[in-house]
């Protein structure tokens, strides 16, 4: 356990963030381009997930256990609203027969 | 923490009723639990408690704001048994899932760690995806969800984004620590934290619909069942508003100036939009989304002028304004069944002649919204005028008025439409006992509140 | 207590009516009501009660229910409780939809009138002044003439922007007071606001009571509402609600901004004087006779916020003398105006004249309620505004000249109004015309007895409001 | 001395009861109800008159009540009884009755007779409370009711819109005057602290002679004077004001109720002796209203108008003597003008009771024989205001010229011209009327009923007589009117002339006058010449007279079409172009706002994700900058 934590933080901190960063603008860029909603799907996990790693990161350099607990919370949640996600990604394909985010704008002003 | 816990059970054994095949035992059963969790609720009241490490602090905000909710629910639960009678067949997990949703709204009033927070957001948020796309067929009900879906993890995404940047700059998921972590910054805070902090304010303002993060709630609310609109704009603004405040009243007070501000800008956008987008609106559960985004304008002004009161008022208001909300959208339900599927205004046509004593509690709950005397919606815009003011917040106020006035406006629209003739007459609009009941009761509670208004110090 | 049961007498009776059947038992069981009321008033009158009536109402906020009475607010109740008898009866034997509903609008109504009248506490003021318009909105949404729904939604709008104004001026003042914090109003004449603050804190309280009066430029609202109200919206509108304005005036900024008053003084009589020729000149050539009723109730209320504004004794005397007088006089002639309406369908000159030939007493009522209306000596109306352009004439010789313009321009236009509607040849088309019937002289002859009674024997109100006027004059 | 109360309470009664019972009365009772009170009211100002002589006393004040009472402001409603109030209510009452007795005759078979004689007591009622009023406030009390009177008689007729028109415009006229009339009364409060008559000029003295307040207080109340007795430029209601049925012209237009100024200057003396400048004004405004007046009187051919005008000329008189500062002569020239002018009124209105409605003198003419009674008695009261000794107009114009002479003898040289025009009209009218042959053939005139003749006789009488009341040191006499009037009325004492002189102007005058008198025989009985008729184009100058200097359509051009243009001009343009837009554009506006916002709400959810994006990069932006 102390090595493990020794070895993460042979990389700088600034490093993590910067990573986690970009992760995360990738998702919202995926989020906010993509019309396939399958892929919005995955992008909101990779923002997810880099938070995650974000949050691992945090939690080794202040050698406190919380965050790691934080991330499984994380990840149940995560796999949860997956869930449900798809789900209704499933309802929508059997009623529109597509999955364009964007053929659904009937209900507006 | 018992009531909690019993709530979860009796979640889990409403979900299996769901086998049996009378399905009219479920709504009292549910409503007859909820009650009981009621009454465990109130028992702890007077005394905190905490639980899991500290990370939930149980007392009286939460108790006052749990039993509030609770009340509600079991009013929507008596109207949903008229409501699903008539509309779907796998009804058990829909109650099942608002109980669920209901805990989650316990862990938001109750949290004192950001974990707990997001799991209350998360607890409550997921059920509500699945009831918005309660109608399966109904291609509406789909779109609701699917926006609510998207739009609501991609806030849950900057939230914990938020969360995980605070964290990394104090260490700790404890409000008592971070805040004594800003504390010692005394104004200058570094970036990384003020982002952090902005990240979860926001996810939070997605929840109470604070415009620019509102888009959701007019199309939600329009395409979700509309039990479950209620539930939204009743039980979901509470739990939002207790969070809100929780974590910034209770936990982060002072401010961060910053933060402030941009509260400050969320407010005046969102009593704006609210407003506005409410005047020129035909569709009435639109109509009711835009007023609730106002209300939430107002709702903030309340938190924000951080008076040692703020948290009775936002219980008194957010109870009166879900006490005034439900017989609408009873009101709203029986009067679209009688005009074959509208959702239109104009379905209130000829209500005054054709069931003059609905109409009045329409009126009486209407003019509630509108904050007009003696109901309690003045009362609760009295008290949040009344803070607000009494911090010094002149101009915003004056502008806040400004808004009432434009949402008296379109109030008065719909009551404008009740005295209307309408042209020709479609079927007859039957109420039945519960519901008459349910309105009046809940008109008369608008009223009592209003003339005997109280303040639970908490 | 007395004052307690003067305001649930008509508020439980209100409601009680509510749910009656029949529509005869309905205005009977009001204008019982309303009359026992108008009694219990005189018994006030008659033995002051020095005593008000307080209660505990919320408790959190300091908010007690106290009522109260003085010079002022006599006047008022006695004109309120005076003329709504007279309000409910201008209804009997005509056909009206849903009457036990309208009726207990009306005494509604009547009961938010006493109790703005009598609050002592400006919260419960507030909500008083609030409670009085739905009721009247509601009359006149639903027993209003043409293009109600558009004109009603206006004038509803507009009004409570004014109040709203009011409320945060309520509430400022209410943090304002000291510990633990009151809407007293006792508690808000203490207060010493700094002067700029008086500057911009008298608008916000004005603009509601402003538009209530209505003082030029606020006035858009009234001729349209008037013109489409029903008989009985009118009578209250024009008798009673203006005055709510006045009295509110009186209440709020006379005592709580002395110095925004002082400020603000010239810009308001001024304001008032422009509303008289305004108001005046418009009426001169308008050609319906209740718009021109309408305008003319403007032109002698912008006279009074005029002089309210120069606050001498002989103002404020002559104001509350003619807040009675314009009360009574205008809501007689409203109801004269439907009788034109009802007699020849319309109230468009152009297609009126020559009543006189049919309907003689109907003429001379009619002229004799003019002449209170235009100021005659021995009628009311002299008194008022005598005493008032004599206040204007302390302050200045100019506003006395400008405010007395109204004698003449008044007598312009009522007479050219009374010669239109009455005088001339007999219309063929008014041959089934008939005279007034006794309904109509239960209502008319008292009212006009009492302008021509509080012209000569004026004094006794002088009397009543003695304390009041004195008082207000001092805190100016 | 309560007795004082049923002077005016008499005639109120016969109100209440004519005015009441109208229905009931049948056809003579409203007026002979009527006349009887009035009758009655008038022996009781006979009766005071002596009693008051007998007590010694110069004045004495009966309080009714109180009728306001605040601050320092307290006006008691209640009466005055002086010699000057005593004058006038016995020229109203006794005027009163004799014309009340000849409208019985006059309005027989007019169906709303019994109205006509409750308005006619009505006006009896305020008249006698204009002059019996202890304060100005009740004198203006009775001031708006002979106004309101003098309203409703003029149209009594009201089916006829002209006539309906007519009253208005003298309604309005007088409330013109009223207006400074209040403001004056309101001034003299301020200043006095009272508008108690005898408080008031006990006061008085205490300003020093021409002092601007004074000056204001008497100019204002001054406007109300011109307004109630027409002079310039107020004069041109009554003319129109001939609308009404004549006795109403005879009491309200010439007799009692137009003499009102003239009473209230009276009444003021005082004031007025303090303000030099404000009785120069009154100088100029009455003599030029005496001329231009009588101008236009030489050209109309309606005999009640003829009248109006020499009314008006002849209140001009009165107004040049209070200027004068003579006012007992010009309260002795009301009384002599109420006698011969009444006179003449019932005489013109006999005539034209004769003539069956016709008021064209064009069309008169040969009366003379038809009607001896009427032609006996106009002819008196021609002689008398045309001032030919001994009858009565004779001897008050003839005080009026010397006081002229007196100030300057430029005045009394514009005032004997004046008095030769009067002369020259008046007997152009009596020939006209009464000489040559008839010029209407269809109409058989008759003498009118006793009941209408009697009257006359008795004006007759006292027109003839009445100067004697008067008579002038000069013809041994001691001035009986004015001495008793002196204790109420002070006028200006002017130095006395020498009696040579004055029988000089006497003489003068006498002349002038035999010369017009034989013009006028000339021009219109021996050439029997006929003014022309309406068709015929006059000489530019003759035309302007007779269209009376166009000074009506000069007022309607400055007045009437100005205001109701800028009325049209509010409403339409102010009113509903700039104001009720400015409220509803508000609404407008924000209902546009409240579309545009609807409009963010796109329903695409890439919309609304970029939407939330940028505003949270906006808000990161935000904080961190500030």
């Amino acid at each position: 356990m102390k090595d493990i934590t020794s070895a993460i933080q042979i990389i700088p901190l600034e490093h993590y963030i910067l990573l986690c960063v970009t992760l995360f603008s990738i998702g919202l860029l995926g989020i906010l381009f993509r019309r396939n909603t399958i892929i919005i799907l995955m992008s909101i996990e990779l923002m997810l997930n880099s938070v995650n790693l974000l949050v691992a990161a945090f939690s080794a350099y202040h050698s406190d256990p919380a965050g790691q607990v934080f991330v499984f919370f994380i990840m149940i949640v995560a796999a949860a609203e997956v869930a449900v996600g798809l789900s209704i990604l499933v309802m929508m394909k059997r009623n529109v027969d597509s999955v364009d985010i964007n053929l659904l704008n009937r209900l507006k002003w | 923490m018992s009531a909690f816990i019993f709530t979860v059970v009796l979640g889990i054994i409403v979900l299996y009723l769901g086998f049996s095949k009378n399905k009219s035992i479920l709504s009292p059963i549910s409503a007859g639990g909820l009650v009981v969790s009621l009454v465990l609720s109130l028992k702890d009241w007077g005394h905190q408690s905490k639980y899991f490490h500290d990370m939930i602090l149980i007392d009286n905000f939460s108790i006052a704001f749990n039993v509030s909710m609770i009340i509600i629910t079991i009013l929507i639960f008596l109207f949903a048994l008229d409501y699903y009678e008539t509309m779907e067949n796998h009804v058990a997990e829909l109650y099942a899932l608002m109980i669920f949703g209901l805990t989650g709204t316990f862990l938001m009033t109750s949290f004192s760690n950001l974990i707990m927070l997001f799991l209350g957001i998360e607890i409550l948020s997921i059920p509500l995806y699945i009831l918005a796309g309660g109608k399966k067929y109904s291609y509406r009900s789909n779109e609701a969800s699917f926006k609510y879906f998207i739009m609501g993890s991609f806030a849950t995404a900057i939230f914990l984004f938020g969360i995980a940047l605070v964290y990394g700059a104090s260490a700790t998921f404890y409000l008592p620590e971070i805040k004594t972590f800003i504390a010692q910054f005394n104004g200058h805070l570094p970036p990384m934290l003020l982002v952090g902090l902005l990240f979860i304010v926001i996810g939070v303002a997605f929840k109470i619909a604070a415009a620019p993060f509102h888009f959701w709630s007019p199309d939600v609310y329009e395409g979700a069942p509309t039990l479950v609109t209620a539930f939204m704009a009743t039980v979901v603004k509470t739990a939002g508003f207790a969070a809100f405040y929780r974590l910034l009243g209770i936990g982060l007070l002072p401010l961060p100036v910053q933060i402030e501000k941009a509260l400050w800008v969320m407010t005046f956008l969102t009593l704006l939009i609210g407003n506005l987008g409410a005047l020129r609106q035909s569709n009435f559960k639109r109509l009711l989304a835009y007023s609730a985004i106002a209300h939430s304008g107002f709702l903030m002004l309340a938190v924000l002028s951080q008076h040692e009161s703020s948290a009775s008022v936002l219980l008194y208001y957010t109870f009166v304004y879900s006490l005034a909300t439900i017989p609408l959208f009873i009101i709203f339900i029986l009067a679209k069944r009688a005009s074959d599927g509208l959702e239109e205004i104009l379905i209130f046509r000829g209500l005054y002649k054709e069931k003059s004593w609905i109409a009045i509690f329409a009126i009486i709950n209407l003019m509630s919204l509108a904050g007009i005397p003696p109901t309690s919606g003045f009362m609760a815009k009295y008290q949040v005028l009344f803070l607000a003011i009494n911090k010094g917040i002149l101009l915003t106020s004056i502008f806040a008025i400004v808004m009432a006035i434009i949402g008296v406006y379109y109030y008065f629209f719909v009551i404008r439409e009740i005295f209307t003739e309408r042209g020709q007459t479609t079927t007859k609009m039957e109420v039945t006992k519960l519901n008459a009941a349910l309105i009046i009761i809940c008109s008369i509670g608008v009223l009592a509140t209003g003339i005997f208004m109280w303040q639970i110090p908490i | 207590m007395i004052l307690l049961i003067l305001l649930l007498i008509p508020f439980i009776s209100g409601l009680a009516v509510a749910f009656f059947k029949g529509t005869q038992a309905a205005r009977t069981f009001a204008v019982a009501s309303a009359i026992l009321n108008l009694v219990i008033t005189i018994f006030v009158l008659v033995n002051p009660v020095s005593e008000g009536y307080s209660a505990e109402w919320i408790g959190f906020m300091n908010i007690q229910f106290n009522l109260a009475t003085d010079g002022i607010s006599l006047v008022m109740i006695l004109l309120t409780n005076l003329l709504f008898p007279f309000v409910i009866l201008a209804g009997w034997g005509r056909s009206q939809r849903n009457v036990p509903m309208l009726n207990s609008l009306i005494l509604l109504t009547q009961a938010a009138l006493n109790g703005v009248f009598m609050a002592q506490n400006a919260f419960l003021f507030y909500v008083f002044w609030e409670l009085a318009l739905i009721p009247v909105y509601f009359i006149l949404l639903v027993w209003g003439g043409d293009d109600r729904k558009s004109i009603t939604l206006r004038f509803f709008i507009y009004t409570l922007a004014g109040s709203l104004f009011l409320l945060f001026g309520i509430i400022y003042l209410y943090q304002l007071t000291p510990g633990s914090h009151t809407t007293d109003f006792s508690a808000f004449n203490q207060l010493q606001i700094p002067e700029q603050t008086q500057t911009w804190l008298f608008w916000i309280l004005f603009v509601a009571f402003a538009i209530k009066m209505p003082v030029f430029p606020f006035h858009t609202w009234q001729p349209p509402t008037y013109k489409m109200a029903s008989t009985q919206g009118a009578m209250i509108l024009a008798g009673v609600m203006t005055k709510m304005g006045i009295y509110g005036a009186l209440r709020f900024l006379f005592p709580i901004v002395p110095l925004g008053v002082q400020f603000w003084q010239p810009v308001v009589i001024i304001l008032g004087l422009i509303g008289v020729i305004y108001a005046s000149v418009i009426a001169f050539k308008h050609t319906n006779l209740k718009t021109m009723i309408a305008y003319s109730s403007m032109a002698h209320i912008s006279l009074m916020a005029a002089a309210m504004f120069v606050a001498n004794e002989y103002a404020v005397k002559g104001l509350l003398f003619q807040v009675m007088s314009h009360g009574i006089t205008i809501a007689a002639l409203f109801y004269l105006a439907c009788l034109v309406k009802e007699k020849t369908g319309s109230t468009e000159f152009h297609q009126l004249g020559g009543l006189k030939n049919k309907a003689p007493i109907f003429a001379i009522l009619f002229l004799i309620a003019v002449l209170g209306s235009i100021a005659l000596p021995l009628t009311a109306g002299f008194v008022g505004e005598f005493l008032m352009i004599a206040g204007l004439f302390q302050q200045s010789f100019w506003y006395a000249l400008f405010g007395g313009l109204t004698m003449i321009l008044g007598a312009i236009y009522m007479l050219y109004a009374y010669q239109r509607v009455m005088l001339g040849g007999q219309k063929p088309v008014f041959e089934k015309v008939t005279d007034l019937n006794r309904l109509d002289y239960i209502i008319l002859i008292p009212l006009l007895v009492l302008i021509i009674g509080l012209g000569v024997f004026p004094q006794p109100v002088f009397d009543m409001i003695k304390i009041a006027g004195s008082a207000l004059t001092m805190a100016h | 001395m309560n007795l004082a109360l049923l002077v005016p309470l008499l005639p109120l009664l016969g109100f209440l009861i004519t005015g009441l019972g109208y229905k009931k009365l049948k056809h003579n009772q409203a007026g002979i109800i009527a006349s009887m009170l009035v009758a009655l009211s008038f022996i009781v100002s006979v009766t005071l008159f002596f009693i008051l002589k007998s007590s010694g006393k110069d004045s004495a004040t009966v309080t009714l009540f109180n009728w306001i009472n605040i601050g320092s402001l307290n006006i008691p409603f209640a009466f005055l009884i002086d010699h000057l109030s005593l004058t006038m209510m016995m020229i109203v009452t006794g005027i009163g009755t004799l014309i009340h007795i000849y409208s019985i005759g006059y309005m027989h078979g007019d169906e709303r007779v019994n109205s006509f004689f409750a308005q006619m007591n009505l006006f009896t009622f305020s008249m006698l409370l204009l002059v019996m009023g202890s304060n100005y406030l009740v004198l203006f009390i009775g001031w708006e009711g002979v106004g309101l009177c003098s309203y409703l008689l003029i149209g009594f007729w009201y089916k006829n819109p002209a006539y309906n028109y007519a009253a208005r415009k003298a309604f309005i006229m007088n409330r013109i005057g009223d207006l400074g009339f209040i403001l004056g009364i309101l001034l003299l409060f301020f200043t006095f602290k009272s508008v108690t008559f005898s408080e008031v000029f006990q006061q008085a003295g205490a300003l020093q002679t021409g002092s601007t307040t004074i000056t204001l207080i008497t100019l204002l109340l001054l406007v109300g004077a011109l307004g109630k007795s027409a002079q310039i430029p107020l004069y041109t209601w009554l003319p129109d004001a001939m609308a009404g049925p004549t006795p109403v012209s005879a009491l309200i237009h010439a007799a009692t109720m137009v003499t009102a100024g003239i009473y209230m200057i009276a009444r003021s003396s005082i004031l007025y002796n303090l303000a030099p400048v404000t009785l120069e004004v009154i100088v100029v405004i009455g003599l030029a209203t005496a001329i231009f007046a009588a101008i236009i009187g030489l050209k109309q051919n309606d005999i009640k108008k003829v009248l109006a005008y020499s009314t008006v000329s002849q209140l001009g008189y009165m107004f040049l003597a209070l200027g004068l500062g003579a006012y007992s002569t010009a309260v002795f020239h009301v009384t002599t003008h109420a006698f011969f002018k009444a006179l003449l009124f019932l005489g013109a209105g006999s005539v034209i009771h004769a003539m069956g409605g016709e008021q064209d003198i064009r069309k008169m003419g040969g009366l003379k024989s038809k009607l001896p009674v009427t032609y006996l008695t106009f002819l008196a009261a021609t002689l008398a205001i045309s001032g030919i000794p001994p009858f009565s107009g004779f001897f008050s114009k003839d005080m009026i010229l010397s006081k002229a002479f007196e100030q300057n003898p430029m005045l009394y040289a514009l005032a004997l011209g004046g008095a030769l025009i009067t002369c020259f009209y008046m007997f152009r009218l009596l020939y006209l009327v009464f000489f040559g042959e008839n010029r209407t053939a269809n109409v058989h005139p008759h003498e009118s009923p006793k009941v209408m003749t009697v009257p006359l006789m008795i004006l007759a009488v006292l027109s003839t007589l009445g100067g004697f009341l008067n008579i002038p040191a000069l013809l041994g006499g001691k001035l009986g009117f004015s001495s008793y009037l002196d204790s109420a009325v002070t006028s200006k004492s002017g130095e006395e002339m020498n009696h040579t002189t004055e029988m000089g102007l006497i003489a003068l005058s006498l002349v002038l006058l035999a010369i017009v008198i034989y013009w006028a025989y000339n021009t219109f009985v021996k050439k029997a010449e006929v003014p022309a008729g309406d068709e015929v184009q006059l000489p530019a100058f003759q035309k302007a007279v007779a269209n009376k200097f166009y000074v009506d359509e000069l007022y309607r051009a400055v007045f009437e079409k100005p205001l109701a243009s800028l009325s049209v001009f509010l409403f339409k343009k102010v009113e509903s172009l700039i104001l009720d837009p400015a409220v509803n554009n508000i609404g407008r506006g924000t209902a546009v706002l409240g579309a545009l916002t609807r409009k963010l709400q796109r329903g695409n959810i890439s919309f609304y994700l970029f939407a939330m994006v940028a505003g949270i990069l906006l808000f990161i932006v935000f904080i961190l900058i500030i």
